[in-house]
């Protein structure tokens, strides 16, 4: 693949949904330690009626898929985090508009976009040990790579990594801040999650899955 | 002592529904639920007047449920335990309070209510939605240093501002005046609120965060979040001595004034214990000439089962007095 | 989980009395502390009109200190945490209450209660006070079997009594009549609790008894007396397709009648809790064709921060409706 | 001694109060097994208003005294306890009206009143794991006996062993009836507190106070 179609994107969407549901317990568990406990559970339901609701789309496009991801996670997560990661795909499917297969280099500016907009809705930067902490490091590395497959799997490295640093952190947003020094020790949920949705894509990528293992019909380009 | 995991619910999955469902057909007389998650009065107010929403998480009930109805909010959106709804439910509960003269969004201050807030209102705007505004409301001396009030927490003390610009939006016609009047009662209002346990989520069955018996912690968050640090509890006078003062001196309150007063009990703190504090604070407001214009002592806004409490006091001139003392009509709030 | 042994309060001897102070403050608009242990509505009721006094002990609250008001209770007697009061003070209870049409003394059933009420008759014989009578009420059908209903105890179903009881005698002249009503009210009244979890006692700080997380008991009394047995936590359904029936067939409700329901929480239920629960009550009502006039869900009878709640209906005629639906002003018990 | 003047009769209730203090958590102690864990405050206190109550009496009679400390156990106890501990004194100053000095046959109707309204009263017999369990066989055993100190001392012996036979029964009166067999094994509080009291009279009488030793003045007889 060099190009995604927009039925594959749905099953990316797809794939991302099953990967977290698989670690719903264990990022539920790194809530519990920095703030309700809930991550694993609100994040999985948001991917699983993304999911759902792209597959009553009819043919939809690129941007309807990622439109449709970013309302399915801000209605269905609500709270901070379903802001922010709704956000995440809101802005993102702001530069799919018009775009039939997204190449490449569409797909940095997605990830470029929904980092932005991460970013000023939710006012944290590298290092407030936030899913910014896992989100910026792999979209860098995203775009520093030439092809999609590498980048994927540099990206998801990046963002592993990324994750991994806030243990060390004390956080600056979202309820885990008010835990000051009592955070430090934990990683932060939203940070995994990210590198968990990168290690699905990367994965799925992997599979290279072909239009015939697909939800539903598209014509082809 | 330990947190209660044992919940009284059916499928953890269900419980917000599942609350809503009994919770409207109990209280018909006074609330619908219009669509999902969507609590709106029986009878909507008069065409032509300002239209209250209120969105948030759930655990916190009565509030916010308890709150719609005459005289109070005409539709409350609500999210799942301590997360706020997504923006999707906030433009529908918009539209369902629109009578025609605009719908002030209120948000207690959190950073979830904030940016759904926020993402609800580009959508407003996106999709042609007008006269719309939202106002951020706040209360909680602990969260945020005197002189950074915008960005304290909203907490139990709200319970002053939903009631006040319940009233004045009964019979108001413009956003913008029942936006100011909203930012006046804020700006009058100060909490401080104190924990002796912590709960357990009826969503995931954990406890949220431990405490020891014996231990207390004051400036605790609606949701349990961090205050200054545990101490050892104290009696209930000691306990008001060192709250209390905090609270008259932010605003600060000064001999003279008149306060609207609640102690609210964040779940499991018996009345009896209630009764016992307010006894100490009635004492300490009569020593500095702060005159009780009335007090409300309950369970307003909960954090599901905690034991503990909060004071909120609400400075009142005569137009908050009036506005007070109009008639209310919702489940959990009712005034003749 | 284990209770909550760590107490907001001063000192033990002290919680009864420093509770009704800060209660009476509170709420000086509808109460009075008329003297140690005596709490009287701040206005009293016409003259020529029979009085009602209560006695019982205290941590309930806001049982029974919340109900004194127009339209209900003119005088409450409390008593130590979960004791009854003695003689002498159901006397002075009895005088206050004493507005020329003689005083009837309610009793809920326990044994403490009945005990002192029937000396403080006979004191009130020996020192020539006329015209006042006792009513004994009951309402928990888990205390003693059907046929043997006034050996059963009184809980929160006489929410019910009190309400009706108070809005007949504001107008009432005849002790006799005003006794026949309370024991029409009471006569259709039932109720069943359960619990998950114990309290523990602010006055010694110990538990009260132990209940392991996961277990419940039906038919608890309001002092955590000992119901049907420890039993497995059911989930909300279950525990409501289990007691509900046990009331409905014990009157026995009938398709057709009408009635008032009151889902109380015994301390540290969440009303999320509640809400679900209430949601299969009304649904199991609607399917036997019971309607339901009023609900009520809340903390009125309380067991301290005991986790559990009951359930209580109230049959009701046209008579009852009215008198149900008459204005009442109690600090916790409002209607218009 | 061989009669009792009021002063005495004053300054035993006083040793009453006293010896019930000093047992108070052992009563508390027993009732937490088997009702609400207040038995030792309960009746401590009221012993104790009892004893506050006698003393501002101006040249109180027998049956005043008496009298005075019904009032302050049912008043100061509450509950169905103060009723029932209150009755036998209630009952037992119905006898002593009309008395200046009371002699061991009138000590006998006393205490056959108090324990025959205590059972009105209570609807408790022997073996129902109450109070009645050490005070029936304590009056037995005084009225059985020839002179007031051998009968304080049997009597004292005979509520000790009927507080103790209270250990294997079910209970069928008070708070401890909800608790079926799990009361078995658990001493009555009230029944110990029967027990106290009577020890505390044989001590007191024992001890043989004088009229010097008393709290208030009165005119000898
Ligand atoms: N302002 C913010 N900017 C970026 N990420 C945030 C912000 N606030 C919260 N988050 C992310 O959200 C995660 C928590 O998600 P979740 O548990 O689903 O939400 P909630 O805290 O409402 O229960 C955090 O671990 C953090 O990564
Ligand atoms: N009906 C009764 N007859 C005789 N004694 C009784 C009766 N009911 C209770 N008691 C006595 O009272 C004792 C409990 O006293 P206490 O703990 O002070 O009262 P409460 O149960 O109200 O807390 C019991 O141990 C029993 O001996
Ligand atoms: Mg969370
Ligand atoms: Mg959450
Ligand atoms: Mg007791
Ligand atoms: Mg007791």
């Amino acid at each position: 693949m060099t190009t995604i179609a927009p039925a594959q994107l749905a099953d990316m969407i797809g794939s991302i949904a099953r990967r977290i549901l698989s670690e719903r317990d264990r990022l539920n568990r790194l809530d519990a330690a920095l703030g309700d406990g809930d991550h694993g559970t609100s994040v999985s339901a948001a991917f699983a009626a993304a999911a759902t609701d792209i597959a009553e789309l009819k043919q939809p496009s690129a941007g309807d898929i990622w439109l449709a991801t970013a309302k399915a996670v801000m209605n269905r997560m609500g709270g901070a985090s379903g802001a922010i990661f709704g956000t995440f795909f809101l802005k993102g499917a702001g530069h799919l508009r018009g775009i039939e297969r997204v190449g490449k280099s569409d797909m940095e500016a997605v990830l470029q976009a929904g980092l932005q907009g991460v970013k000023a809705r939710g006012k944290a930067e590298v290092g407030d040990k936030t899913m910014v902490d896992a989100l910026e490091p792999a979209v860098t590395a995203f775009c520093g790579a030439d092809e999609f497959a590498g980048a994927w799997t540099r990206a998801t490295e990046a963002a592993r990594e990324g994750a991994e640093s806030t243990r060390e952190l004390v956080a600056r947003r979202g309820r885990a801040k008010y835990l000051s020094e009592r955070a430090i020790g934990h990683v932060d949920p939203g940070a995994s999650s990210i590198a968990v949705i990168f290690e699905a894509v990367d994965d799925w990528w992997g599979a290279n899955p072909t239009p015939s293992t697909l939800q539903f019909e598209e014509a082809e380009h | 002592m330990s947190a209660r995991k044992q919940k009284l619910i059916n499928k953890p999955e269900a419980i917000v529904d599942e609350m809503l469902a009994g919770f409207c057909a109990a209280y018909h007389d006074i609330v619908r639920l219009e669509r999902e998650r969507l609590v709106v009065r029986a009878e909507p107010k008069a065409p032509g007047k300002v239209g209250l929403v209120m969105g948030g998480g759930s655990g916190h009930e009565p509030a916010m449920l308890g709150w719609v109805g005459e005289g109070l909010l005409d539709v409350n959106v609500v999210g799942e335990v301590f997360s706020a709804p997504g923006p999707g439910p906030i433009i529908e509960g918009i539209r369902a309070a629109d009578r025609g003269a605009g719908v002030l969004l209120c948000v207690s201050h959190h950073e979830g209510d904030r940016l759904n807030a926020e993402l609800a209102l580009e959508f407003c705007e996106m999709e042609g939605i007008e006269n719309v505004d939202m106002v951020i409301l706040y209360d909680d001396i602990s969260s945020a240093p005197k002189g950074s009030e915008s960005e304290r927490r909203g907490t139990a003390g709200l319970f002053f501002v939903w009631k006040m610009l319940g009233a004045y939006c009964e019979g108001a016609v413009d956003l913008a005046a029942a936006k100011a009047l909203a930012e006046k009662a804020r700006d009058n209002t100060r909490s401080l609120a104190m924990s002796l346990s912590s709960c357990a989520s009826p969503v995931s069955g954990e406890v949220m965060f431990e405490m020891a018996e014996g231990e207390m912690e004051i400036g605790m968050g609606l949701h349990g979040e961090v205050g200054r640090g545990r101490q050892k509890a104290l009696s209930a006078d000691d306990t008001i001595d060192l709250m209390l003062p905090q609270i008259l001196d932010d605003l600060p309150f000064h001999a003279g004034d008149e306060a609207l007063v609640l102690l609210n009990n964040s779940g499991s703190l018996t009345l009896m214990e209630l009764f016992i504090l307010y006894r100490r604070v009635e004492k300490m407001l009569r020593e500095a000439d702060i005159k009780v214009h009335k007090s409300w002592i309950g369970a307003y806004a909960t954090t599901l089962e905690t034991a503990g409490f909060a004071i909120s006091l609400c400075r009142v001139d005569d137009q908050l007095k009036d506005l007070w003392d109009a008639p209310a009509n919702g489940a959990y709030m009712k005034q003749v």
